[in-house]
């Protein structure tokens, strides 16, 4: 088990209902889709959050990432929608 | 040689002109590019801009560094603020020098492209008539806008 | 709804992009072109410029016409100076005010490319070492920027 | 015979020696070119000025016109290099 510090930004953290939280970390799950898809299994906030995992962006320790993405190492990861900045 | 800022605070366009091009006698060409908050026809009483802190920095140095190597430029600007804006006033400002112009006005345009796709920003929109308003939502033609500068097409 | 000048002194950029946006709040994009003198490497002291008087105001209106006619544009502002221009200082502003920013980097690169290629300008060197410098020739890059916005091509 | 204003700008003011002059126009100049041609005769200076007719540019009552325009009605046409502005 490893401890990780995941955020939340924009509706994501919204409908979450926080903007981070330390999670221990399942062993089986090795990408970003599996900690997505682990996430939803957290309650109907979370499932809310993520029921269109295609369009969530993820940050691994602040570098943008695709969902395939091993998150072996990892300190922080970060979910949120496209963003909308400029 | 690229001055990036994320603040809450308006910023100064001519004194970030200024600081970029005082006392150079290179500098043929100066661009400057300021995003403001429109208020929709009078229904938007302010944008909410939430980042994330660190990697908005981070992003915004990469996108110019990335530039600075595809143009001959003598300085880069990028400022993006956060918080609540108000129609009328500035969220984004990008600079961009070069000897000539050519460089000074595609490596403005690609920053700005970049910026609205890679830094991650996102802006909630507040009602004129008081009720909550959306999340702004990511534009296709931002994407289209972004994809013009891969270097593999 | 443009504002075109020729004159001889300096001009402001803040006090004229100020003009161009105080008080509304249906721009969402601001773009600025600044074009400098520059001393090409020590050996230029100053560059002379010459007009046509009354054509030259006529031509770039023209062009900020068309700018207008291309781009939903809220506002533009094209200035250029004429006389004695020091490195370093300012010879050509061009502002344009759109909701949204492709339309104004488009209009503003059309400008200063049409300014380049239509206003009845100028430019003779004088040489840092006293020498009488030559008048500068017209770049086939120019023509060829300004044929980019041909429309029947 | 019409009097006709021209004005020299750049190089082509330069070598003529002058910024404006009022001429009268011999009747058999129809054309831009034509009056180009006619210059030329006027002396050293004005064969210099104009030695290569294809790098000039010219403009009737400022407006740019290309040489085979015809000058009739004309008060002002003004020769000058490529424009060099911006």
């Amino acid at each position: 088990m490893t401890e990780l510090n995941l955020r939340y930004f924009a509706w994501v953290r919204e409908r979450i209902g926080t903007a981070h939280e330390s999670i221990e970390l399942p062993g089986d799950i090795a990408t970003v889709a599996d900690l997505l898809g682990w996430l939803k299994t957290r309650g109907p906030e979370y499932e809310h959050a993520f029921e269109q995992t295609d369009v969530i962006r993820t940050a691994i320790d602040q570098t943008h990432v695709p969902h395939e993405t091993p998150i072996a190492g990892a300190h922080e990861v970060a979910f949120f929608p496209p963003m909308t900045g400029g | 040689m690229a001055t990036v800022r994320v603040q809450t605070e308006p910023f100064d366009v001519a004194a970030e002109v200024q600081a970029l091009v005082s006392g150079r006698t290179d500098i043929g060409a100066v661009v400057t590019f300021t995003g403001l908050c429109r208020d929709e026809g009078g229904t938007l009483s302010a944008l909410e801009l939430e980042h994330y802190p660190g990697m908005a920095e981070t992003e915004i140095i990469r996108v110019a560094a990335e530039a600075q190597q595809r143009w001959p430029l003598n300085g880069i600007t990028a400022i993006h603020r956060y918080g609540k804006i108000m129609p009328g006033d500035a969220i984004v400002l990008v600079i961009t020098a070069s000897a000539h112009r050519t460089a000074a006005f595609e490596a403005a345009e690609f920053l700005m492209d970049y910026l609205k796709t890679r830094a991650p920003f996102w802006k909630k929109e507040h009602h004129a008539d008081g009720s909550e308003g959306d999340w702004v939502e990511a534009k296709d033609a931002d994407d289209a806008a972004a994809g013009r500068w891969r270097e593999d097409m």
